[in-house]
């Protein structure tokens, strides 16, 4: 079966639709990237997609508590250490090793510091260290890479692998290369939403315009 | 003119300030409204 | 839900956190009266029950916004409304998280803070009893209004205008139970009032703030 | 055809504008000839001409608790059925509702300066409407202060939810901690304590012009504020296409 | 410099801005005291120009986080910092634009709340006058707070606690004159020292908080 | 005349060195991309030449006021619309044609916009506009590229080299690719600070250790 089935998707921002009928199924061990240019909607499809948002129209089929999501904003507490921030979050999603989260994203010997004093990649770094103790199998991540070197990229590539090879998914939306050659892309500039069709209304606002 | 006694001050002050009260909310609302109006029908004519 | 409330308490004791403050601010603020009002204890002993409670209530106030809007401007807000945890026990133990770090120690400090304002001596235990009763509804009230305005950049003091008007029942019958246990009345009907609205207040008010958390998340 | 077709703005738009006229009509026959009729009442032998501001403190109050109670009610509807003309009623509500209470309490705090002695009293009932103002005032501020029409539908209708409970709280917290000065209903209490005609029937008449006033008001603020977010609706599409 | 001031006055009057709350905030605290205080008019009378000045006080307090604590997060204090004006004139117009938005509107308001609390008649033109002369030092005094505490994640309660000690001088001359004022005494030295202190502070307080912003911003 | 001459400098964040020793001079009419792994101190180097931060050694010389710096905070206003935005920053810049700058950044379509609304890669290409606003010489960029797409990298590789045809220089920290062949690249990592060399401390943290 299929982690995420997506059906006719349309999402909507600031009361405007901004991509419609998007379809795509995502299965385990398989990854998708979604491209289009600034302001097409990848993040709001995502945030959909995450279940902070609901969409417009379509319909998103997937289990219950499957999505992990990763966006600019990390979700980490500056006046804690490391490994506290990771810690708290493998304890709120109930799985995960931190150690080897933190083995893995190179983040052992930073393990104690405080995140206030981290670079902008080691941030992002631990931001990506968080979807490996949460334990859940759709990871959903907004221009994943931002910030991050060369290095850091590959063992980003890394993770992803090795998380699709345990039967994940991934959807991600980035503008650059991620070396990820086995995933899926699908650009999403053909499914921009033209305005004023008012058959299909994004909401209110556009129902009555 | 009518008579109010020693109170005129009291019951002038009183329907003054509502008069001019409701006065400011209907000039407001009409004012709001015809603005509304106005944009939207500037828009219409050239959108 | 432990494990937020382990966090929040730890990053409440962090540098920066914010614990102790509140007791802090209460301290000013009954030092301020009496530079305001006049040093006449005279004058200070009817209005103390008051001004207890308008002191708590306000350092309680001050410390509200922390409740939600750290979490939404650096994405944990988000990764909660995510996690498998339903909304409403975040916001529950958020709320006793902001109880405990600014509620709690107020209860345990009043009787100082009464000393400075002439607080006849009978009523201290009437004052600490009706803060326990009472500052856990302000806090839960305080969590509804953070999070109807945690969407907003710096909602500080609308968020104040927001909960004041909620905070009205809890001092009226907070200060009444004082009142009267300084004056040697009958502090029972207050307190129960007291308690059913806080009780009320902790029953039903985390679905209205979860439900307000979720349209701001949106 | 169900009550809630008129829940469609275009629908909306077209009937509000066929009975507006009328009601803008008999609102301002009814409020004027109310307050000028009162306005001209005889004096009483007690309160002497004070008795004048009656005509407009007590429509004015009753008003304003009944505006409140009709945003609560559009409130709901917005949040279980999701109409947004509704919502968009119950926004255009709240500043009415505040200028109506702002008149009870200008006209009491006038009132009282003669009657009591003093220009305002922690009494109950005016204590009340002071809690109600701030309610109001809290209840626009939220308006104005979100970007997404939507949400701040949404929270502000729950907002006026968790106020409306408090508000009834408050009035009997207040009625706790103090015994009052103010007059009770005399509308409605037994016939020999009745108000005479002389005043009633004016009364009645500013009551009902008080009422036609604020439905005026109402169904002209909900149409403003669905041409803005028509406006708004055509803006952004334009910017995006 | 007057680009900054049109644009710290735009953003305070947009949605969210929080124009005008200072006075919701004042209105709030002024009908809480008599909450706590109880209503009878002959307890308010004496505590009535304290009450005002505290909670012109506070409510000039909440808001003090918004004067640089914003700019900070977005950056534009790093690019305030870089541009070419001189960091004091930055942090005098940001505490004019202040004292604009809530210091001069409770000016406005006061009288109404003298009314509330049974200020008698002739001291409100005393209370308005007091306000006028101490609100900017408060607004001047907040910016220097503002400035030191810029950094901390949300500093709000500190913030508080190390400006209200600050308050302290203002608070009690402006209270004398009020009180003097409504007890027909007189009100003119303490109207002296109310206006030194503000000049003084107007004219040296920019130094220290733009010291005090530097030291932050590295 | 160089723009900017940085002799031997070194630079501090938390109280331990990040690089050390590092030299170079900037012309009018070039552009010096910096590179290095994460938490390096390319960041805190650039803080250094915009003068947020004093350099713990060396020197730093350059013009008074030719400094322009943009970071991943943009300092835009989120209730202020874009062209809004953008005037303030003239204003207090004394220059440029602001009208020019939308176009050149491609965003006179979303004048008009509040920031808010504003997807991640035009709220950045906002951030880079303001640059043309400022007439300064010398742009200071943090990672400037991030979030933007493929189009408007190229953009924004034109705008640089547009600037420096003009005789700007630009100085920039990245990890990614941003189309500027012309530009000199210096990788930081062999400037690594040293831990532990007593006799040049960072400061009194590393003198008492
Ligand atoms: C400032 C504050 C005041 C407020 C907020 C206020 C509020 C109200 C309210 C809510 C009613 C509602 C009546 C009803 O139940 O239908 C009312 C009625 C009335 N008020 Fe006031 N009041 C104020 C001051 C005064 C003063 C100073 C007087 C005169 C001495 C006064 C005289 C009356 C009278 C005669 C009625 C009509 C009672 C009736 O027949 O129903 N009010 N007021
Ligand atoms: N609050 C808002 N109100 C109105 N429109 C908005 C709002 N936020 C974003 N938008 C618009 O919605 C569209 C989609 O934005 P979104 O952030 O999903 O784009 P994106 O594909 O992620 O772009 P980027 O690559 O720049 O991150 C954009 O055109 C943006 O301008
Ligand atoms: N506040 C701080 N206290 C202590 N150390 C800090 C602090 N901030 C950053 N650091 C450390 O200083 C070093 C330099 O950080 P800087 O942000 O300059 O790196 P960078 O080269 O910009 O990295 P990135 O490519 O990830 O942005 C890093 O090792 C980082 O961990
Ligand atoms: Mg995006
Ligand atoms: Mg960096």
């Amino acid at each position: 079966m299929s982690l995420l089935a997506v059906h006719d998707l349309a999402v909507a921002r600031g009361g405007l639709r901004a991509v419609e009928g998007v379809s795509f199924t995502l299965q385990g061990g398989k990854a998708l990237i979604l491209r289009g240019p600034n302001g097409i909607g990848k993040t709001t499809l995502l945030r959909c997609v995450a279940g902070l948002q609901p969409p417009v129209a379509g319909r998103i089929e997937m289990a219950a508590d499957a999505v992990a999501y990763a966006a600019h904003a990390d979700g980490l507490k500056s006046a804690l250490t490391v490994a506290e921030n990771l810690r708290f979050w493998a304890q709120v999603f109930g799985g995960g090793d931190e150690d080897r989260a933190l083995e893995r994203m190179d983040l052992a010997a930073l393990a104690d510091r405080p995140a206030l004093a981290l670079s902008a990649g080691q941030k992002r770094r631990l931001g990506l260290a968080r979807l490996l103790v949460s334990g859940r199998p759709l990871w959903v991540l907004d221009e994943p890479t931002v910030s991050l070197d060369a290095a850091s990229v590959a063992r980003f590539a890394d993770m992803i692998r090795m998380h699709l090879s345990g039967g994940g998914a991934a959807l991600m939306a980035t503008h650059i290369d991620l070396g990820l050659d086995e995933a899926q892309v699908l650009d999403l500039t053909p499914y921009r939403a033209t305005p004023g069709r008012v058959e299909r209304p994004a909401g209110f606002n556009e129902a009555f315009a | 003119m009518i008579e109010l006694g020693k109170y005129a001050g009291t019951v002038l002050a009183a329907y003054g300030v509502s008069i001019l009260l409701l006065i400011g909310i209907v000039w407001q609302t009409l004012a709001a409204n015809a603005r509304a109006r106005r944009e939207l029908e500037k828009h219409e004519k050239h959108g | 839900m432990l494990a937020l409330l382990k966090r929040d308490l730890t990053l409440a004791t962090r540098a920066g956190g914010g614990f102790g403050l509140a007791v802090a601010f209460f301290l000013i603020l009954c030092a301020l009266v009496p530079f305001g009002v006049g040093p006449d204890s005279e004058a200070l002993r009817p209005i103390a029950p008051g001004i207890l409670w308008v002191g708590a209530l306000l350092s309680s106030l001050l410390s509200l916004d922390r409740i939600f809007a750290l979490d939404h401007e650096d994405g944990s807000l988000d990764l909660l409304a995510t996690a498998p945890i339903p909304l409403e026990g975040v916001v529950a133990v958020k709320a006793l998280a902001h109880w405990i770090t600014t509620g709690l120690p107020l209860v345990v400090a009043a009787p100082v803070f009464g000393l400075l304002l002439h607080l006849p001596g009978g009523a201290v235990s009437w004052l600490i009893l009706s803060l326990l009763i009472g500052t856990p509804a302000l806090s839960m009230l305080g969590a509804f209004g953070a999070g109807v305005t945690v969407g907003l950049r710096r909602g500080g003091l609308l968020l104040s205008l927001l909960v004041l008007p909620l905070y009205i029942p809890t001092l009226i019958f907070g200060t009444e139970v004082t009142r009267r246990g300084a004056e040697a009345g009958d502090p029972f009907t207050p307190m129960l009032f007291l308690g059913g609205i806080t009780a009320g207040v902790l029953a039903l008010v985390p679905f209205a703030a979860a439900a307000a958390l979720r349209v701001n998340l949106r | 055809m169900s009550i809630w077709e008129y829940a469609n703005p275009v629908k909306f738009m077209r009937v509000s504008g066929a009975v507006l006229p009328w009601l803008v009509a008999t609102a301002a026959i009814c409020t004027t000839g109310g307050v000028a009729w009162g306005f001209l009442t005889p004096e009483d032998y007690r309160q002497g001409s004070t008795v004048k501001i009656v005509f407009l403190h007590v429509p004015a109050a009753m008003m304003a608790i009944n505006i409140w109670v009709m945003m609560l009610v559009a409130s709901l509807i917005w949040l279980i059925r999701r109409h947004h003309v509704s919502a968009l009623a119950a926004k255009a509500a709240a500043p009415v509702g505040a200028v109506m209470t702002l008149i009870a309490l200008a006209t009491g705090a006038i009132w009282g300066q003669p009657m009591w002695g003093t220009w305002w009293e922690w009494d109950p009932r005016l204590t009340s409407f002071l809690i109600l103002l701030l309610f109001y005032i809290g209840y626009i501020a939220l308006w104005s202060s979100i970007e997404d029409a939507d949400s701040a539908a949404d929270l502000t209708g729950v907002l006026c939810l968790v106020g409306s409970v408090f508000a009834l709280l408050s009035r009997y917290a207040v009625m706790f901690w103090n015994q009052g000065l103010h007059q009770g209903a005399s509308l409605s209490v037994a016939e020999g304590e009745r108000m005479s005609a002389v005043y009633r029937y004016p009364l009645y008449l500013s009551m009902l012009g008080f009422l036609l006033l604020f439905l005026a008001l109402v169904l002209i603020r909900t149409r403003t504020e669905i041409r803005r977010r028509r406006l708004a609706a055509l803006q952004a599409r334009e910017m995006r296409g």
